[in-house]
């Protein structure tokens, strides 16, 4: 059988659900840790969430350009955390610490 | 599309030239020829409407606003001499790194379907990440390149989930394909609305509106200053013209499905943007929060959007544009990256630099909106709109704001005409580009059809 | 063929009887083998048996001490590099029917392919040339 | 090339010249391109005048440029040439090319002196495209333009810190006026869908009534703001930090005329309002007492002519409030010359005694200064309302009319020319009579000044004599001028009000009466300053309340300050600011303060972004959460 019905298997409901979960998780991530590493796997896990939901729907609407911008958002996903791996680096090199609330030096 | 191309070539070509110790002195030169080209390129190819099928559709508006683009980040090339010196070797990086920025805004002004709007949106943050950041030596440079990439790609998230729910509903990523939906389906499904509300939210956060702008200070105090005049200028108008052009080109039958959502975020981008500048101490920060207030009068076009109100923001954001880039060439021609400057520092410029005195005066007299420059026709044309609208509140408010708003102008304005604390040996010249700044702010504040022609 | 109407038949709740008993089975053993090691075993604690062990060689410093970024270099450019194959899987799925539809539309898949490959090169010798494959 | 568009464009040249390469040119060409630009805009307007009225005395809109274009506002830089703007551009370009030329020898000394003429040339600028414009939106640039030059003219002598303050001062009233007036201005863009005078004032029928008293009430505070009537009238006596010149030019004769042009031109609107009408009438007649009680007791010979000034504003608005527009415009072309003819006298005895302005240490001045002493009584008489000098003629034809309407009103108007009559003569006696009360070298200096000086105040004085021919009161026979020329118009002839019945006996009476009080109380003034060589001493009773200005100052201070200034932080700020003023301050500070307030929430800590862009998320999908599923 191919992958289409077999995702339809699933109603699509369910995948809105898993997905608006996993996307909630991830911004609960964000909010309440203060690890930057584990802030980039929250933002991570929203865009995969992201994806979930996109390839659900490409399922179910039978089209396909949903997948090919999930191939997008993967690529992008990559570059940006090449990125902010290298920002994370310089941050560690400068201020020696990886906590998103040690780093307030601009406010006001 | 040809112009797209030509920018990211011209920025490959500067990245390599930036290898060779020879060449490299030469990359600046070498891009402000290419840009003026391409410029007088997208110019002569004004009405030549190029398809790139179903992804870009290079129209009037996207030809125009390009045009804006285009000049705005020339003269910041012309700005940025010496502004890299602090790392010969990767100077050709960010000026290449730049021209990508420049590459992503002119997809994100040329879109027809969202998956390039995703694209400009990512090519032109994620370049910004790095360049916010490019003075690897300071803290505030890699803190503001920190905070800018975490709250962005946040922002990103919120984004996609919502193209992703636009997805589900419509089953298309394409502008006009979501706009014949939107037209033919009588009762729309709520994911389409929280996917429009979300993607909105993705849109303030890029323009910096409240309550998603906590980044623009920080960040723009942070980063160097030729990147923080760029944000606040190309990327800003670029920001503006991509969110009307997905509003108005998708969403425009829905509107009175989000603009209270936007009125919202209106009122507090005003309220928090001209109160919050009005305690600043520091001119970088100053500006910073007038973009950010500058922001709440360009959504007011875009709540507008409903009859064509793309003349006033394209005004607004010439006039806006031309006086903020002058005030930050200011800025630089006074300031160097270490240390903040405090608005007290322009005490006796009117002596030692009388000529540059009166340019910045005419500059920030457009931004106060005091007729005749630029300014305050921007702030009355969108206001116009709005209230042809129907949206009078919001018009009032933004009325009383900007009376709250000429305040920090006159202070930066007296602080620019007190007496120096120092005695200072005159010398009367001012940077080119302030001079072209100060220039525009007059001629089109004199002549606005000029502009307003353009459509 | 057999398996895919498995798959597409709805499974009633009954039909997952045999998937507890078992999950039961197997969770009591683990359980019991581990009480019963715990129990039966003699506990000998010394140095040799605590320090981690690195193919006999005794250890010196600890795992946390910061390394040369080139390792970090090359592996986002590994990311990077890898990530961009993506790109060359729906083009993949494309080119059978392309050719079949003809050599032009092959062809120009085959033209597109090598412009997509052409830039990734641009970026690989721009890396190259700026030495961050260098290891010394 | 209209003639008329010269008319604006010849002082912008001057100013350029001046303003660019002032530094460079010597002293002498830099006031004669200075005077010459106006004289020459002078002469153009004459000759607009006579193509007018040879031309039939038709309306022309004369076109600049298209200005704006969006959608279907189309807004053109254009001018409106008719019989009210052509007055207004007359007294403006006339009394204004006479002040450069005084100014000439006023400011000789002055190391600013191209800076000086090239604000004032800035300021006739954009004055002529304040009368001129034919749209609300060109009128409102002059407005902000002219704003903007007081400013920077009350301030010229910035080394001062009290008179920065005091242009401070005046700007921020102002502001507070412009509030109103651009809220007026976007009421009446969404209540007409334009902004000419055309779009707007030809189409007044059939709109709401209460709108209309608000665009109306919303224009009239703008008015207050610029023509310095009551609240925010305190910024004229500060204004006088200003070289004498200036004070002449915008703060007696031009500028703060610009709230009664504003008004008699949207006359059409302001008839649909009685409502506010009457405000302005109430508004008037409060400043005019309040101003006048207040300048009896002055004894700085710019202060008492600036609140003199202040309070025959008054009285115009009184006019303007019983609908009396011409008698209004009457007043204010005679005012504009005998205050300005005042105002370059003052200075010319302030350039003799060399900067001295008390008015107790002058005295005996007649035999050093008889030019000045003559024009200068000229004026007072003028002003005083004796006949048959000019105030006297339009004094009364206002009075007539205020009597017409509401006899209270009118009470309180001879009053208020009672007393004006005695402290014009007061400041006369004490400044020109008895001996000389200076210091021995201040005597010793004392000079006329140089004919520059002088030939303007004669012409002046002429004017202020004779102005009263351009409108006899109807019974002599000669028809009014002013009211005939207006007449000769459609839109305009309404702002004539013609007595009904038989009003000549009464007129008259009027005339007799206001007369009497005129000349009796100059005789007291004589009697007490010149016979009895009294002096004034330290206020007692009332006049104490009258020279401290009715504590204005203090109460806004008391009311509107003290509370905002308990935050120190809020203090120190302002300071910064450098804004010291009470009306100021209560805006500012709060301001300031909430900033500081707001501020606070850019908390430099990512965590706390990040949670507020999900609070503003929350709020967001809330806040249309019931939208949705409507």
């Amino acid at each position: 059988m191919d992958i289409t019905t077999a995702v339809q298997q699933v109603p699509l409901n369910n995948y809105i659900v898993l997905s608006i979960m996993l996307f909630s998780i991830g911004v609960m991530g964000m909010l309440l840790r203060r690890n930057a590493i584990i802030a980039f796997m929250s933002i991570e896990l929203m865009l995969n969430a992201v994806n979930l939901l996109m390839v659900a729907f490409s399922a179910f609407k039978g089209d396909s350009s949903g997948q090919v911008f999930v191939f997008f958002i993967m690529v992008v996903a990559a570059a940006e955390v090449a990125i902010g791996l290298a920002i994370l680096a310089m941050v560690h090199r400068n201020s020696g610490s990886v906590d998103i609330n040690h780093l307030n030096k601009l406010k006001w | 599309m040809n112009i797209l191309i030509l920018v990211s070539v011209l920025g490959v070509i500067s990245l390599f030239a930036g290898l060779s110790e020879s060449l490299r002195q030469h990359t600046r030169t070498i891009i402000v020829a290419g840009l003026i080209a391409i410029t007088g390129l997208t110019m002569f190819t004004w009405n030549a409407k190029q398809f790139f099928p179903e992804m870009l559709n290079f129209d009037k508006y996207a030809a125009v606003f390009t045009t804006v683009i285009l000049v705005i980040s020339t003269l910041i090339f012309v700005l940025s001499k010496d502004q890299f010196n602090h790392d010969e070797i990767h100077k050709g990086d960010y000026y290449g790194i730049m021209l990508f920025t420049v590459a992503g805004a002119i997809m994100m002004v040329s879109f027809s379907n969202l998956t390039m709007l995703f694209l400009g949106i990512e090519t032109l943050s994620v370049s910004l990440y790095t360049l916010a950041g490019s003075r690897k030596d300071l803290l505030k440079s890699s803190e503001a390149a920190f905070k800018y990439f975490l709250l962005g790609a946040f922002a990103t998230g919120f984004l996609l989930f919502g193209i992703a729910f636009i997805y589900g509903a419509t089953g298309t990523f394409s502008v006009s394909g979501i706009s014949d939906y939107v037209h033919n389906t009588p009762q729309l499904p709520a994911i389409f609305y929280g996917g429009v509300i979300l993607i909105m939210i993705g849109l303030l956060f890029k323009v910096s509106a409240a309550p998603f702008h906590f980044w623009a200070p920080d960040v723009y105090e942070g980063s160097p200053n030729i990147i923080t005049s760029f944000m606040a200028t190309a990327v800003k108008v670029t920001a503006f013209a991509a969110f009307y052009r997905l509003f108005s080109g998708a969403f425009v039958d829905v509107n009175e499905k989000w603009d209270n959502a936007l009125i919202i975020a209106i009122a507090l981008t005003l309220l928090i943007g001209n109160f919050t500048a009005l305690a600043q101490t520091g001119l970088k920060r100053l500006l910073a929060y007038s973009g950010i207030a500058n922001a709440g009068y360009m959504l007011l076009a875009v709540l507008a959007l409903k009859n064509d109100a793309s003349n006033a923001l394209l005004y607004y954001s010439i006039s806006y544009a031309a006086a903020s880039l002058g005030a930050f060439a200011v800025l630089i021609s006074v300031s160097d990256d270490e240390k903040t400057f405090e608005i007290s520092s322009l005490k006796g410029m009117s002596k030692s630099n009388p000529l540059q005195a009166v340019l910045f005066t005419i500059i920030m007299l457009s931004m106060a909106g005091i007729p005749p420059m630029a300014g305050f026709f921007g702030k009355y044309m969108v206001l116009s709109a709005a209230i042809k609208e129907g949206y009078l509140a919001i018009s009032l408010l933004a009325i009383l704001t900007s009376l709250v708003g000429i305040y920090y102008y006159f202070k930066v304005i007296a602080a620019v005409y007190s007496a120096p604390d120092t005695e200072v040996q005159t010398e009367n010249k001012a940077n080119i580009v302030v001079f072209i700044c100060a220039g525009i702010s007059l001629v089109i504040g004199a002549y606005p059809d000029l502009i307003l022609n353009l459509f | 063929m057999a398996a895919e109407v498995a798959v597409a038949t709805i499974s009633a709740p009954h039909d997952y009887l045999p998937i507890i008993v078992q999950l039961i089975v197997v969770l009591a053993f683990v359980g019991g083998t581990i009480l019963a090691t715990h129990f039966l075993g003699p506990k000998r604690k010394s140095k040799a048996k605590l320090d981690p062990f690195e193919c006999g060689i005794e250890i010196h410093g600890n795992a946390r001490t910061p390394f040369s970024i080139k390792y970090f270099l090359v592996a986002i450019l590994f990311v990077l590099f890898d990530v961009e194959i993506i790109f060359m899987y729906p083009w993949a799925v494309n080119f059978k029917e392309n050719l079949s539809v003809g050599f032009e539309a092959g062809m120009n898949n085959f033209i597109q392919m090598s412009i997509f490959l052409g830039v990734v090169l641009l970026g690989f010798i721009y890396v190259i040339k700026k030495g961050v494959l260098k290891w010394d | 090339m209209n003639v008329a568009l010269l008319i604006p464009l010849l002082p912008l040249i001057g100013f350029l010249i001046n303003g660019l390469f002032g530094k460079k040119l010597s002293k002498s060409l830099v006031g004669l391109i200075g005077s010459t630009s106006i004289f020459a805009a002078f002469i153009c307007v004459l000759i607009t005048f006579a193509n007018f009225i040879s031309g039939g005395s038709e309306v022309q809109i004369v076109k600049a440029f298209d200005w704006i274009n969006v959608g279907d506002t189309n807004l053109a830089m254009s001018f409106q040439i008719d019989q009210l703007s052509l007055i207004m551009m007359t007294l403006v370009t006339g009394v204004g090319f006479l002040i450069h030329l005084y100014s000439i020898g006023y400011m000789h000394d002055d190391e600013n002196y191209n800076r000086f003429f090239a604000y004032l040339n800035l300021f006739v600028f954009f004055m002529l495209l304040l009368v001129m414009g034919d749209n609300y939106v060109v009128l409102f640039t002059g407005w902000e333009g002219v704003g903007f030059c007081s400013y920077l003219l009350i301030g010229f002598w910035y080394k001062t810190p009290e008179y920065n303050n005091a242009a401070k001062k005046a700007f921020v009233m102002n502001r507070i006026g412009d509030l109103g007036f651009i809220l007026g201005l976007f009421l009446m863009y969404s209540e007409f869908g334009s902004l000419d005078f055309t779009g707007v004032l030809s189409n007044t029928l059939g709109h709401d009534k209460g709108t209309i008293t608000a665009i109306t009430a919303l224009l009239f505070i703008g008015a207050m703001g610029k023509s310095a009537q009551l609240p925010l009238f305190t910024w004229l006596p500060d204004a006088m930090a200003g070289p004498t010149p200036v004070s002449a030019l915008i703060h007696a004769a031009t500028m703060v005329t610009a709230g009664i042009y504003l008004i008699v031109r949207s006359h059409a609107l302001f008839d649909l309002a009685p409502d506010t009408m009457n405000f302005i009438a109430i508004i008037g007649a409060a400043t005019a007492l309040i101003a006048a009680t207040i300048a009896m007791v002055q004894n700085d010979i710019k202060k008492v002519l600036a609140y003199s000034t202040v309070s025959q504003l008054g009285l115009i608005f009184i006019a303007l409030g019983v609908g009396a527009y011409s008698s209004g415009m009457f007043h204010l072309l005679t005012h504009a010359f005998f205050k300005a003819l005042l105002f370059l006298g003052a200075g010319s005895v302030i350039h003799a005694m060399s900067g001295e302005q008390d008015i107790r240490n002058m005295g005996g001045l007649k035999k050093a200064l008889p030019i000045t002493h003559l024009t200068f009584l000229l004026g007072c008489l003028a002003i005083a309302g004796i006949p048959p000098f000019s105030g006297f003629f339009s004094k009364d034809e206002m009075l007539a009319h205020i009597f017409n309407v509401n006899p209270v009103l009118w009470g309180v108007a001879s009053l208020t020319s009672a007393l004006t009559a005695f402290y014009m003569f007061r400041m006369y006696f004490l400044t020109f009579s008895n001996d000389f009360r200076g210091t021995h070298e201040q005597k010793h200096h004392l000079h006329e000044s140089p004919s520059t000086m002088t030939i303007p105040l004669i012409v002046l004085a002429i004017l202020a004599v004779f102005g009263g021919l351009l409108g006899l009161p109807e019974f002599t026979g000669i028809h009014h001028g002013l009211s005939y020329f207006f007449g000769t118009s459609n839109d305009l002839s309404s702002l004539t009000r013609s007595f009904e019945g038989d009003f000549h006996t009464t007129e008259l009476i009027l005339m007799a009466v206001a007369t009497a009080v005129a000349i009796g109380s100059s005789l007291y003034a004589k009697k007490i300053y010149f016979e009895n060589k009294t002096l004034p001493d330290e206020p007692k009773g009332i006049n104490k309340l009258f020279a401290g200005k009715y504590f204005l100052d203090e109460i806004y201070n008391k009311i509107i300050v003290k509370p905002a200034l308990l935050k120190g932080t809020v203090m120190q700020n302002f300071m910064e600011n450098k804004v010291i003023d009470p009306a100021v301050n209560m805006f500012a500070s709060l301001s300031v303060s909430a900033g500081n307030n707001i501020k606070k929430i850019q908390t430099g800590n990512t965590g706390f972004y990040i949670f507020g862009i999900v609070a503003g998320v929350l709020l967001i999908l809330f806040a249309n959460y019931l939208i949705w599923f409507r």
